[in-house]
């Protein structure tokens, strides 16, 4: 079983992001649970989003407290909170940044990656630098990394689950694939 | 065909697969999911059916029994605080014997305001002839929405189906969304063969003395006691047609177990991955997640732990003055039937406080070390 | 003693309420059941909450009716109506005229909130308030219809009702409704054409008819006709329609109105207020009838 | 002319007979409200001017019209006095029962 | 002085006594004469309160919770209808720790409309966390109001004092009304320590996360399980002051009975005069009359049960799909105490059907007869 | 850098509302307690029922206000705050001013039964609808403030709201209380003035306080004001006063009376509209916007 | 143990009856139950009331089936119904009827008296001869021939009970005793 | 002038320490909103007229006035833009947060 937990904030569409990020793996047969922070989301403010992921059906309902990886949508969360609580040790911490890894300076113990998402939503028209739509361009990113999916299974979910400019956010997803 | 979706889309789902006529809900977290694809659904024409969008939960349940009572299959979907706004109709839709079915979302009682799950919203209706199935997952609520249309409109008498907040409604699982004919197939239209029309006009619900009120009760009470029998019937044809069986009760590995946790909803889920890591550690440990909660499933209940040492029910409720409800139920049907066995009461997990593998795995070993339970309640995670 | 003429009946004969229901001696209520049902005729399906309707019917196994009823629950009528409504249309009956028919007690007060949800919503039901002015079903409590001054078992004497009767038909007119109309039991032939109207018009309706009740108002029982028609000549009741919640049609235009004295007098529930009391109920419903008056003329 | 319909009470032996909801399935035609009385309206029909307004306000549907002429159904006339109050001729009088 | 009033005043008077502070109510038969009696004494100033006449039964007990935690005493009376359609609020009473003191006359739930006794409506309430005591007699009515106020304040959680529709609410009996100086005595004015004041500003009821919900209902139900010996304690005390006892049972010949017949309210009443006339017959009968439902009053049941025979418990109530409710509970407080006592469960007298002496022979018999319940549920008086 | 002058300051400096609260980005809702309790000062107790504001204050065990807070159940704003005030009164505190403080669907939709009730006896209380036309705490649905031609999640854009917005201020009217005022945050000072009116009578006061949510809107935070001001100055919600039911009087007059089509524009929730639609609409506010000037004018 | 119906009809004043006979029984020491048919009472429709009597506690909270007496409050109901019902031989039938008990033709294992209340009542100005209230006058007639209590007891229970024209009521009352 | 007061988060160890009733008992000053911002104000007080309108719209009570001059609370500022619009004189400018 991988557990994954999504850091981002209200707005930035975190939850959507690990709902395609759930469609793509089941694609491939396997099985997925995917689940927002149980609260009240605000606009800006820091939510959570997690994933579990299995070859087998999942019966534990409850939440996650030691994911085996990290991934944030939102770097300046970074300063805000301590993204890292309960990560496994040796666990992946996946950042959208325009930073490199190191320049991060997390822990040895997690292996840190970084992907400029922002960049390639805003390229691809998914929002403003502001206020960018990075969630298709992070999945992308995260599949590759994490070796969770193929690109068409992101592609084809994006497709199905993903209304608003459904071929652009296709074209983020898969140029973070191949960046990743 | 598979689809990845929430537990409230899956309750969507089945109300569109279930050809609900008339739909009628008021938003509330954590349920408005539903209502919003409902309201889509509606409007683009996936579903034929009239949507009231009321001014309350009070309205909704009100429109249902109006639109049940004119023969036209009714869905509604609440939580908590509208679903206990509802309480009186509820009473008035068994009574009037309307088989509405609805969808409810487990959500604590407030105050304080609650969004997170416990099951005293829906269990406190208990008393209200409803028809009660707790779902565990996705897919179980999509089946069952459409076994409960079944199953009520047979019997005319309402269904609820629970799903616990933000655990299930807001959890995006693996769901196999049946084909429209073969659930057609499954589930006929409803014709009730009594219904308000001016063509055989009657007064339904006038005043009724007690020159008769007690036989129209002890009737209703005869017809619910029909449901479990009714319950595992329809559940294997639905097994027939779509693979998945759908019965009072989700038994694992009872039938040798020492110890056997009596649950429901996703805790019951949980508590299986438990009694899987428990018997790894050579405990042998069982489950038994209770599905119909009304009418109550005395004999499989009876029968499944007949040959247990030792039962272990946790509660994600609690009825003040009392125990908790599965606690207290459980007891009452096996009062005079296997009284040496002990029952352990537990409650956890009101207002949201999370359970995991590792809750089961301590009330078990409190339950394994004591001969039999020496407190009334024992509390799981209060902070002390 | 035959003589050639014809009874002259000015409503249809056919009858679709029954002797031998449960209302008192010389009940208002009963009277506008009987006419609606003239108006309405047999396609028609009613929704009663709690009220003296749902003992004047008749208990189990009976009916005075011969129409079908939900007897639904106190504060649900105008949206009981609404569900059955949308139930017979989805089973394909799209004829039958759907009326929620309650007590001013089931309307104005534990029942606006359902009946402000259907008006805006606009849904296609004929709303029909019939108004004894308190909780008569009950034993006379009072509603938020019961007029300034009354008694009732909830308002003593010591402590009569002391605000004014909610004006029901601005609040239905601010939901821009197709049509509303007061009528009275003292004007039949009124009351009759108004629910035809009403039966013609798509969209929430709503008919408020005035109905005397002898044992809530302590009035002698064959007065329930006389209060009935003077409640109207003084103005206390004006009989009006209302089209979208803006035109607005007086319907008895008053000659000459008379003093509401003659009225409260023979009314046990009045006999407790002094002259003065009188004088300054007398000019409320001057002002009331000028307001209206302004209404029916601006436009 | 009056409706014909059945006036008789409806009597359950067992739960098998009861509906399975309340409804009705008779009228209230057995409730010969009658009895309620206490003074009783006689016409007087040479006074008559069959303008129907005693047919028009009966509460209880207690006048009918037979011939053209107005006639009391005394089984259920509740005696509430209102026909007599309202005939524009006052040729209707309430009388006492007697006891 | 003694007095002859119907119950339903029996519960005005209390309230007067009881100096209630604000009222609100709304009418509803077989309760109407309760707010009738309260409208005129607050009118001629015989009690000085605010009487705020709503337009339902919901608004009714919003208002009583603003007025309760605004500080002052607060008291409203319901029945049927109107209890159920206070439902969310009656969670909310719980929960906000107002003790509100409410009347409840049992009426039979609609549909069909019934005016009539049986005890559905307060019984589906036992989930709220509400105190409940059923009464006999109109002097134990007005007796318990006072104390119920004496309980619940000092617990903070609310109280439903229930009578039988007609057979209380409506019938006059001899009643002992208290001097208003001596039930001053007992019962000093309400004075929380924390209320809505801008004095000192707090928010009541915000949002409640999972990190702190449990603890407070756990709380809630840790006080409620004080209310037993409380009761018992604020009922000698009330011996004491006014001659008459009130505690958690009314107990007659059970010590040496062969079969107790476990009873509530009016119908506990008659049982009275059935196990005197049984006894008459030499059969050793007793009757164990529960009078305060909520909390259940376990050690009680247990201890007064342990020597007898056999048990029947009546009940003028069912949970459909369950049974009825006072016999799932008192086997649900036997269970793994009593184990071999065969407890069997009548349901009776719905809708106000007549429960007589009679009725009791009946059961009496049936039970005696019988080893064992070979039914869940025994019917009596069911037409067939 | 330093001038003499001073910051001008057109409202009290003291707050009652503290930073840190649950708010989204340019929440007007805030505002607009903001500005009341300012008017009100501190002798307060708000009763709030569910609505973004019961998430705003803070979860348990903190609060953003200074005062003290009921929170409610959804529907019972007004009669919550009827029963805290005759609480208070009878424990002697006879000053404090009880607020009953609810959304638009707490108010327009599950709360008017409450609402009409209190209204109807007249009861001392300070009613404030903060009103952004949909339900937002749970996520954008229809409420029935919603104006016609919007967008939310229960009226998607293949069946927007096809209903106008409820007359709240006419139904209020028709239960003739002492004061009703409307308002908006675009303009602070009114609302300032008309919240500390309302202190000062005895009744019931209802005021209607137009907030825009960004979120629920689909509009930018910065917009706000901007849209708060607009919907004034189009004359969609005029600002104005009513006395008893009876006087109105209008607030701010319109010199030039601006179209509505560059306030729908920038809000996601008009996007979908045509200019057929938005025509109409516009012919919908000349309408109501006449009716109001007639009602001002009468008498 | 004593238990009486009364038979009157709706806005008659019987349940009152009951209640001021119960006042006035349970001033002498003795134990009353009073209570009204349980049904929906209409100006005009036939009524029930009964009473029990006892001088220790009464318990039976059940419904009364054979009275021991019973209590016409208006003649016409002899013709309405069968007020007979249940009653126990050699049991009192009091009728309130200018007519002699030798014409009332009841079955002669009934001892049957009648009272002229309506007469009374209108004498004392309580009512009119079409609606004359006799509740004061039946009572009193009762406690004499059955023997429950004391005239003084009565007119006590009236002078409290009775709101309107207490002073005529107890005078007919007196009356109706003295007479019977 | 800012009003000081405690902005401490408040934890309960045990339930012993919580109130009967769910009841606040601080201000949500702990919250610090400051870290949901993506672009800051940020006030050119060279044009500032120290009109007030800033600090009047604040939704987040995040401008305050220190000897006489509008000052941000960066700590609680949300960044929502909307004083930077309202202001007469744009001498505040929305200011990207670096990442
Ligand atoms: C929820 C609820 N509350 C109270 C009642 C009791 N109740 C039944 S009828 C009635 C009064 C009805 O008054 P109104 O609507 O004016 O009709 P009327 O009886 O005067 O004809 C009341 C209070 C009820 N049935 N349901
Ligand atoms: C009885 C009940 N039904 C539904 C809810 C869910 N609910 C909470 S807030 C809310 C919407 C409130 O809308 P509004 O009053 O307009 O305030 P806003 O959220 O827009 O500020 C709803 C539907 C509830 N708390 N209680
Ligand atoms: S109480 Fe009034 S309204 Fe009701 S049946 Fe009697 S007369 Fe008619
Ligand atoms: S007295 Fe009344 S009930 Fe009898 S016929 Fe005349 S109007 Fe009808
Ligand atoms: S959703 Fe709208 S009203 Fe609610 S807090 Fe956010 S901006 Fe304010
Ligand atoms: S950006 Fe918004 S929150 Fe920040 S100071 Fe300006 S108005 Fe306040």
């Amino acid at each position: 079983m991988i557990e994954i937990r999504f850091h981002g904030r209200g707005g930035q569409g975190t939850v959507v992001a690990s709902k395609i990020l759930a469609d793509a793996i089941s694609k491939e047969g396997n099985y997925v649970q995917a689940y927002p922070e149980f609260g009240v989301e605000r606009r800006g403010a820091p939510v959570f989003a997690f994933i579990r992921i299995d070859n087998k059906p999942i019966y534990d309902k409850s939440r996650i407290y030691n994911p085996d990886h990290v991934i944030v949508v939102d770097p300046t969360l970074i300063e805000a909170i301590d993204i890292t609580e309960g990560l496994k040790e040796g666990g992946h911490i996946i950042v959208n940044s325009e930073k490199k890894p190191e320049e991060l300076k997390f822990p040895k113990k997690f292996k840190v990656a970084t992907i400029n998402a922002t960049e390639i939503a805003v390229k691809h028209k998914l929002g403003t630098l502001a206020a960018p739509i990075v969630n298709t361009a992070i999945v992308g990113a995260v599949v590759k990394i994490l070796k969770l999916a193929k690109i068409e299974s992101v592609l084809e979910a994006v497709q199905e689950g993903v209304p608003v400019k459904p071929k652009d956010n296709a074209a983020a997803a898969k140029e973070a694939y191949e960046k990743s | 065909m598979k689809k990845v979706i929430m537990g409230n889309h899956a309750l969507s789902y089945g109300a569109m697969l279930g050809r609900a006529q008339v739909i009628s809900a008021y938003p509330i977290t954590p349920q408005t999911q539903v209502v919003e694809l409902l309201s889509e659904m509606c409007a683009d024409k996936t579903l034929d059916a009239k949507f009231i969008k009321v001014e309350s939960e009070h309205s909704a349940m009100a429109a249902c029994l109006g639109a049940s009572l004119a023969g036209a299959r009714t869905f509604t979907a609440t939580s908590s605080q509208g679903l206990t706004l509802m309480h009186e109709l509820l009473h008035w839709a068994s009574g009037g014997r309307l088989p509405v079915v609805m969808g409810n979302i487990n959500r604590a009682m407030a105050p304080g305001w609650s969004i997170w799950s416990d099951q005293n919203d829906s269990l406190s209706q208990r008393d209200t002839g409803w028809i009660q199935f707790y779902c565990c997952s996705n897919q179980e609520v999509l089946d069952t929405v459409i076994q409960a249309f079944k199953v009520s409109e047979k019997l005319l008498i309402p269904s609820m189906v629970v799903l616990d907040a933000f655990s299930l409604s807001h959890t995006y699982e693996v769901v196999d969304v049946p084909e429209q004919e073969k659930v057609d197939a499954y589930l006929p239209p409803f014709k009730p063969q009594i219904k308000i029309t001016p063509d055989e006009p009657h007064a339904f619900g006038g005043l009724t003395s007690p020159e008769h009120y007690f036989e129209l009760r002890y009737k209703l009470q005869k017809d619910m006691e029909k449901a479990p029998a009714l319950i595992e019937e329809t559940g294997k044809e639905y097994e027939k047609m779509f693979g998945r069986y759908l019965g009072l009760v989700d038994e694992y590995c009872c039938d040798d177990a020492d110890i056997i946790l009596i649950t429901s909803g996703t805790v019951g889920s949980t508590a299986r991955v438990a009694a899987e890591e428990l018997r790894q550690e050579g405990i042998r440990a069982g489950n038994l997640r209770i599905k119909a909660f009304r009418p109550f499933p005395f004999e499989t209940v009876r029968n499944i732990v007949k040959g247990a040492e030792k039962i272990a029910v946790v509660d994600r409720n609690i009825s003040y003055g009392h125990h908790g409800m599965f606690y207290e139920e459980v007891k009452s049907a096996l009062y005079g039937h296997n009284d040496s066995l002990p029952v352990f009461g537990f409650i956890a997990g009101l207002g949201g406080r999370d359970i995991t593998p590792s809750t089961f795995k301590e009330i078990t070993n409190y339950a394994l070390k004591k001969k039999k339970p020496e407190e009334e309640i024992i509390w799981i995670g209060v902070k002390r | 003693m035959k003589k050639e003429k014809k009874m002259k009946l000015s409503l249809p004969e056919e009858e679709l309420m029954n002797s031998g229901h449960l209302a008192c001696q010389g009940c208002g209520a009963t009277l506008a059941m009987r006419y609606v049902l003239k108006a309405l005729g047999q396609k028609v399906a009613l929704c009663i909450p709690a009220c003296c309707w749902s003992v004047i019917d008749g208990p189990f196994p009976y009916s005075s009716l011969d129409v079908p009823i939900f007897h639904c629950a106190f504060e649900t009528a105008a949206v009981s109506a609404s569900g059955v409504k949308a139930g017979l249309e989805m089973v394909g009956d799209t004829e039958t005229t759907v009326v929620a028919w309650a007590g001013d007690g089931g309307t104005f007060d534990i029942g606006i909130q359902a009946l402000s949800g259907v008006a805006e919503r606009n849904d296609d039901i004929i709303y029909v308030c019939y108004d004894n002015e308190a909780y008569m079903n009950t034993g006379i409590q009072r509603s938020s219809a019961t007029p300034y001054g009354a008694w009732t078992t909830t308002t003593p004497v010591k402590h009569f009702k002391d605000r004014p009767k909610k004006d029901m038909e601005a609040i239905m007119a601010a939901h821009r409704i197709p049509y509303i109309a007061t009528a009275s039991i003292g004007y039949p032939e009124d009351l009759f054409r108004k629910t035809k109207k009403a039966k013609e018009i798509k969209g929430t309706r709503f008919l408020h008819i005035y109905a005397p009740c002898p044992t809530g108002w302590k009035s002698r029982p064959e007065d329930t006709i006389k209060l009935a028609r003077m409640v109207v000549q003084n103005a206390t009741f004006p009989l009006y329609e209302i089209e979208w919640g803006e035109k607005y049609t007086l319907n008895i235009k008053l000659k000459e109105k008379k003093p509401i004295a003659d009225y409260l007098k023979i009314q046990g529930r009045f006999r407790h207020l002094t002259e003065k009391e009188i004088a300054s109920m007398q000019e409320e419903v001057d002002k009331k009838w000028q307001r209206l008056l302004s209404l029916v003329n601006s436009k | 002319m009056k409706k014909n319909k059945q006036a008789q009470k409806i009597v359950f032996k067992s739960e098998k007979d009861v509906p399975l909801m309340p409804m009705s399935i008779g009228t209230m035609l057995h409730n010969k409200t009658g009895v309620w009385r206490n003074i009783k309206p006689v016409i007087d029909l040479d006074n008559c001017i069959q303008c129907g307004i005693c047919w028009k306000f009966c509460p209880d549907v207690s006048i009918f019209v037979e011939d053209e002429w107005p006639v009391v159904d005394y089984v259920y006339c509740k005696g509430c006095g209102i026909c007599a109050e309202e005939c524009p001729t006052k040729c209707i009088a309430m009388v006492e029962e007697e006891k």
